[in-house]
């Protein structure tokens, strides 16, 4: 009866933990995480030593805007949910809707980028670049690693689009999209805690 | 060419044994410079330029390139036949590893011909090492090189945790791992989670040496300290990435040479887990005298003596391991047993260094340099000494000379005390580190003499391994499956060298001392956990090699502002990658056919 | 056979229903806590301590909410993926304390 | 043949360092004869501790030993030994022993951090000084008095001394061995601690952070001399700066040295040390001792070429100046004959 739920070529439900290779780069890229949560945690607790020390430039309350960062902070929320719908959707063998979810992941993500480099082109404008302070080169330091990270994801999600195009759905190519998603939501975590730690408290003073 | 592009562990061992050694020869020779400059006082034979570069290329080097390589020389070698695996988790990040490490090996020491060679110790501090005080290309190379190693390393660390949690063979449940595995596991751990932090320190002295950032100036408001804490925070830890691994080695030298199961396993677990977990806690034992305070320091004093009784548990496993064995000398196991003792000297040392008031004569004097040889040199060198001698059938098919392998273990071993022991006492009458020279009658001259003879020794039981290797070299490949007679793990169930799938079929794990257990029941191999059958392996690849060129050569645009070659360098990279994704690598498949041949051969 | 036939029907289609609802209830927590955390911050009443309790809690609970839900930690089998994030996490925690202890003493 | 004459070599070299050893070192230089209070604290817990790691090892040596010698596998042995898998006395034993052991030293250790800590800046009773390390020479500023001497701190015997440790460049460590502990000078922060001089004599200081090439050059002294000793050193301190009598040496002297050193009251806060009374330290530059050498020589050879003494110095050579050697020789007599009288 079952059979053909088994046949050749039939998608696993899960199909990124379908085999060995899969599996490995799941927890391959768990591990690797946390080392990131370190990376970050070490540019965090820099920018914690040194977010006072302004020297002779702007402090952090003059300067950031809320509403921006606001909105990427929605932006960037939103598209980590996108990100969840596409492996839902890859559960489901939805193969279309999946590519649907990802491309609105990349856009969105495309959005809070530009919202960034318009942000720190505001910020540049009015004297705070990286060798203005100690607070200004752990500010950019921080944040710049965060958005080199949600550059890297787009293209790297780009890149996924493209290949599922070309290959399909497959027990190889699923894991790389579940990691992605993974990666993504990690993005999102790291932006919660800038958002919290360097604006909002950065406003607070 | 074949070695280019390897993704096979045991090669990339080999590769990483070949590398190491290179390394550990420069950073021996430097340190054999060192001993002669100061062999007397006000001796001229280096400037104190010269004498500042060769102190930091000996650590950096040491430490970096040797000492770590020749970890990740065993771990390849041996740590998937122990788990009876096929290979690691990701062969292809294995090799990268490896290359990365390599080529950041290569920048650092490119700086003895370029002429500008770091000279802020190996710890770099600020503002000694800033832009400001180091304005040449010295410490960039140091920064750059250490970056592209740092990254290799940390590939590593995550490979082979996922490859012990992910690969075991059934049966194979983790309080049934060899030793070595476990340490294994618990240095990659920690090297996953140290080494972001050195990755983080790096950039940010290169931002502000490169790009005039603030990390570290005082001037607009940086932080010399924040360097040294977050040195630390990555440093201590890997000290004990260091140390873990060499009581790996220790256990199954131990337990192998004196027919006995390891005394306390579930303890050496336990107690393994404790040092990792206390080493991210007492990084500022290196700072006792930066000026922390007394909260601080009292603190930092007592999490620091705490890594002592898990160790002592240790120790004293390992003793009692042998207590009521049938100890057999080999190369190996005297280096294993000479180990014990001379850790313990160190070890102490260590604890004594822990008594912060105490420490604020002890630091950076040679009292400092005399503890972390001992348990540098006496601990981690002896104890891949112990590990090369015991693993070297297994990973080339022949047995090292014993009468060499004497007369290695008693040079570096005699030589090794007379060099430091004596440094002790250097330290507490008065004689700070990293000095280039020293004035004559202070009390130094004698002992500095001895402590220079003792380096020669070393290097002659360091040549006398060389010969061993060449003379062995020209031998037959005859070592046996399990040439030392008593193995008691599954590296030891598969001819030596094993075949390039290591286990026909995976074995089928019934115990601790899986191999022993069916041993003594009289079995003469494993009882497989599945048919024969096509093998499927990875496909060997040039990418790691291009990939770690492109980062060789993206560094070499950051320091010298070539915004034109970092971008080649980075192309190169970053276009390695998306032909890694794009292009799937399905291997290929070894028949059953093939296999019969393979063990012929 | 038949019995393990339907058990993963069901199991896919509670995934169908269920899935989405679940994940959308965990994006409004989500932005409800970043709501509050904003709010905190734009009203500027609350004194600075206070504040800063709110939003670190704010964002430990949004990230509690997302690592559960989003990155899928709460399902079966992510033993290891926990234990890596949480040995990060206390080795960030006690940098993040240092950083802080010598900043402020 | 050449192996034999190492050991003969050795031989006498061994001998000689067991008879150093039971001599401690220098008086003034080594940690293990402290000439203080502070060093003697240390040097009891460095005591302490000795005595417990010589127990530690002393215990897993004689272990060690009789394993080795006991269990040795004779030739053609086969026989499989009994195979334990552990021992919950004893590794409780071995895990709470050294717990104990740990106490025993932890306990003083955390009251010795705290009482070497106490700060001594608001004491009327205690000499402040102010300690600057540059590269590669010593700064003391007795603000109290208002002087500023370098390469030799003054100080009066029975009293508290409360330093302030900082670094105009880059990290240094002030340390004097037979006194106390040192600590770091960290640029833009300073450090707080305290040494006592009971006794009077010279010390020998060093510098213990890696700062440059001539990090291993950086010594300093520490004179401890008696209360009215230290009274009219002050004052000789205070007096008015003492010229050259030659006005020409004097103008070239003006010109050429006070551009970055001082005299007396002159130019304080210059960018090098400060020469009132150089005369009568015990050395040139840290390093070349008066009583070897006379220290006329000894500052003609450091103002001819200071680099020569000390790489990496920032003090340009007479040939930069464009001294003459006259000039030179002029200058070295001035400078050897500025002695203060105390
Ligand atoms: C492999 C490397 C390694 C290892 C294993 C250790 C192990 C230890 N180290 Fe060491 N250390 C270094 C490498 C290492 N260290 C290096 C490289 C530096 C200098 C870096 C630089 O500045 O360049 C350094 C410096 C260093 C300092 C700073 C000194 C200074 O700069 O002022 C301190 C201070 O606390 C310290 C302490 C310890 C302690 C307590 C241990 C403990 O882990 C030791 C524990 C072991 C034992 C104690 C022995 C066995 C135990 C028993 C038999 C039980 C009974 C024992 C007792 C009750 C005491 N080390
Ligand atoms: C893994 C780490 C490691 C190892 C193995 C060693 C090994 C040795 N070290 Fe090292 N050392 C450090 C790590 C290490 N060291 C560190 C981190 C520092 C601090 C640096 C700093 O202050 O910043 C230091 C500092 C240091 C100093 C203090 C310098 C100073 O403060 O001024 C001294 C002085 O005696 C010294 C000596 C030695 C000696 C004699 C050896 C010997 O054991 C070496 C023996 C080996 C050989 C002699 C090789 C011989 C072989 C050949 C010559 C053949 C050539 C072969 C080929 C080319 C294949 N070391
Ligand atoms: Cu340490």
């Amino acid at each position: 009866m079952s059979a053909h739920h088994h046949v050749e070529g039939q998608l696993p439900h899960e199909p990124e933990r379908a085999t060995m290779e899969g599996r490995n780069k799941i927890l391959g890229f768990w591990i690797f995480l946390g080392a990131e949560t370190v990376l970050f945690g070490t540019l965090f607790s820099a920018y914690l030593a040194l977010r006072h020390n302004i020297g002779d430039g702007p402090a952090a309350s003059e300067i950031f805007e809320l509403s921006t960062t606001f909105i990427a902070t929605m932006i960037l929320l939103f598209s980590s949910l996108m990100s969840v719908f596409a492996v839902q959707a890859m559960h489901q063998h939805k193969v279309k809707a999946m590519i649907g979810w990802l491309i609105a992941t990349v856009v969105l993500g495309l959005c809070f980028l530009g919202l960034e480099i318009f942000e720190f082109n505001a910020y540049v404008g009015e004297g705070h670049r990286m060798p203005t302070s100690a607070f200004s080169s752990s500010f950019y330091t921080l944040v710049g690693f965060h958005g080199a990270h949600v550059a890297f994801g787009v293209l790297w999600i780009t890149l996924l689009i493209l290949q599922i195009l070309k290959k399909g759905l497959t027990v190889v190519t699923a894991p790389k999209i579940y990691v992605s998603a993974i990666y993504w939501h990690f993005i999102d975590v790291v932006w919660v805690f800038i958002f919290t730690v360097v604006y909002l408290m950065g406003k607070v003073g | 060419m074949d070695w280019l592009t390897t993704v096979d562990h045991k090669k990339i061992g080999i590769l990483y044994l070949i590398a190491g050694a290179l390394f550990f020869g420069v950073g021996g020779l430097e340190a054999i410079l060192i001993r002669i400059q100061l062999i007397k006082p006000m001796n001229d034979f280096v400037g104190a330029d010269t004498f500042n570069e060769l102190i930091t290329m000996h650590g950096t080097t040491m430490i970096f390139l040797a000492a770590m390589p020749m970890l990740f020389a065993l771990m390849n070698a041996v740590i998937p036949l122990q788990i009876g695996a096929r290979d690691v988790a990701f062969p292809f990040l294995n090799a990268l590893g490896f290359w990365t490490f390599f080529f950041g090996g290569l920048l650092l020491n490119i700086s003895w011909f370029a002429g500008n060679v770091p000279d802020a110790g190996w710890t770099s501090y600020v503002p000694l090492a800033g832009p400001t005080y180091a304005s040449g290309h010295g410490v960039d190379y140091y920064v750059l090189g250490l970056q592209i190693a740092g990254i290799g390393t940390l590939l590593g660390g995550v490979n082979f945790m996922a490859t012990i949690i992910n690969m075991r063979a059934p049966g194979m449940s983790f309080m049934r791992m060899p030793m070595f595995t476990w340490t294994i596991f618990i240095t990659s751990v920690m090297i996953v989670f140290a080494f972001p932090v050195l990755t983080v320190g790096l950039v940010a002295l290169m931002f502000d040496r490169l790009f005039q950032a603030n990390f570290f100036e005082t001037a607009s408001g940086g932080s010399a300290i924040l360097w040294e804490h977050v040195f630390w925070v990555f440093g201590h830890p890997e000290v004990y990435i260091l140390i873990l691994p060499a009581f790996g080695v220790i256990s199954e030298v131990v337990s192998t040479f004196s027919r006995k199961r390891l005394f306390g396993y579930s303890s050496m677990v336990f107690a393994t887990v404790l040092i990792a977990f206390l080493g991210f806690m007492v990084w500022a034992h290196h700072m006792f005298t930066t000026g922390l305070g007394p909260v601080a320091n009292a603190l930092f004093s007592i999490a620091t003596m705490l890594i002592a009784v898990p160790t002592g548990v240790k120790i004293f496993n390992w003793l009692f391991t042998l207590w009521g064995g049938s100890i057999r000398f080999t190369t190996s196991s005297l280096f294993a047993i000479g180990f014990i003792p001379t850790f313990v000297m160190g070890g102490v040392t260590g604890v004594m260094l822990a008594v912060a008031p105490a420490d604020y004569q002890y630091h950076d004097s040679y009292f400092v340099v005399a503890h972390f040889h001992y348990v540098i040199v006496g601990g981690l060198v002896f104890g891949l000494f112990a590990g090369l001698h015991y693993w070297w059938p297994k990973m080339f098919g022949r047995m090292l000379n014993e009468k060499i392998g004497q007369v290695t273990f008693w040079t570096f071993f005699v030589g090794f005390h007379l060099t430091f022991f004596v440094q002790h006492f250097l330290g507490l009458l008065g004689m700070p580190r990293r000095v280039w020279t020293y004035l004559p009658d202070q009390g130094f001259d004698n002992m500095n003499f001895i402590s220079t003879i003792g380096a020669f020794l070393m290097g002659i039981g360091t040549i006398a391994m060389i010969i061993n290797v060449i003379v062995t070299s020209a031998k037959p490949r005859n070592a046996l499956a399990d040439p030392w007679e008593d193995g008691r793990s599954l590296e030891w169930t598969i001819p030596s060298p094993p075949p390039e799938y290591n286990f026909k079929q995976l074995p089928l794990v019934r115990g601790y001392d899986a191999w022993w257990k069916e041993k003594m029941e009289g079995k003469t191999e494993m009882t497989p956990a599945e048919p024969v059958g096509p093998i499927h392996m990875p496909s060997p690849s040039i990418l790691p090699l291009v990939m770690s060129i492109g980062l060789f050569i993206a560094g070499f645009g950051f320091m010298y502002d070539k915004l034109i070659v970092t971008f080649v360098g980075m192309a190169i990279t970053l276009g390695c990658m998306l032909l890694r994704s794009v292009f799937d690598d399905h291997g290929f498949h070894i028949e059953v056919e093939e296999q019969e041949k393979g063990v012929q051969a | 056979m038949s019995s393990n036939h339907s058990v993963t029907e069901g199991e896919a289609r509670r995934h169908k229903v269920e899935g989405p609802r679940k994940h959308i209830v965990a994006f409004i927590l989500s932005l409800a806590l970043t709501l509050i955390a904003f709010a905190t911050v734009a009203s500027g009443e609350i004194n600075t301590q206070f504040t800063y309790i709110i939003l670190v809690g704010m964002a430990l609970v949004q990230v509690f909410v997302q690592m559960a839900f989003w990155m899928h930690m709460k399902d079966r089998g992510h033993l290891f993926p926990i234990i890596a994030i949480i040995s990060g996490v206390v080795v960030v925690f006690t940098m993040v304390i240092m950083a802080l202890y010598w900043v402020w003493w | 043949m050449k192996r034999w004459r190492f050991a003969k070599r050795l031989l006498p070299l061994v001998a000689g360092m067991m008879l150093l050893l039971s001599g401690c070192g220098r008086a003034d230089l080594s940690t293990l004869n402290p000439q203080g209070p502070v060093a003697q604290e240390q040097y009891n817990l460095m005591k302490l501790s000795i005595g417990i790691m010589a127990l530690v090892v002393i215990v897993v040596f004689a272990i060690c030993f009789y394993v080795l010698i006991r269990f040795r596998r004779r030739k053609g042995d086969k026989t499989i030994p009994k195979q334990v898998e552990g021992n919950h006395k004893l590794e409780i034993i071995w895990t709470v022993i050294p717990i104990i052991l740990l106490l025993i030293l932890g306990v003083p250790t955390i009251n010795t951090v705290f009482g070497l800590a106490k700060d001594y800046s608001d004491d009327k009773n205690a000499i402040q000084v102010k300690v600057i390390g540059h590269q590669y020479w010593w700064e003391f500023e007795y603000p109290e008095y208002g002087i500023t001497t370098a390469q030799e701190l003054v100080v009066p015997t029975g009293k508290k001394i409360a330093f302030d440790v900082s670094s105009a460049d880059v990290t240094h460590a002030f340390w004097i061995p037979a006194i106390g502990g040192k600590t770091d000078a960290n640029v833009g922060v300073s450090n707080k601690m305290y040494l006592e001089f009971p006794n009077e004599g010279v010390f020998r200081g060093k510098c213990a952070e890696l700062c440059g090439p001539s990090h291993a050059l950086m010594d300093f002294k520490a004179k401890a001399v008696d209360q009215a000793s230290f009274d009219r050193w002050v004052a000789a301190m205070k007096a008015p700066a003492q010229m050259p009598e030659d006005a020409e040496l004097a103008k070239t002297f003006e010109n050429m040295c006070l551009s970055c050193h001082a005299v007396g009251e002159t130019n304080s806060g210059a960018s090098a040390p400060n020469l009132t009374g150089v005369g009568s330290r015990q050395t040139i530059g840290g390093i070349l001792y008066n009583d070897e050498t006379p220290v006329e020589d000894n500052l003609k050879e450091w103002i001819k070429d200071p680099l020569a003494v000390k790489p990496g110095a920032t003090m340009p050579t007479a040939e930069d100046l464009g001294l003459t050697d006259e000039q030179l020789d002029g200058i070295a007599k001035y400078l050897a004959n500025y002695k203060l009288d105390y």
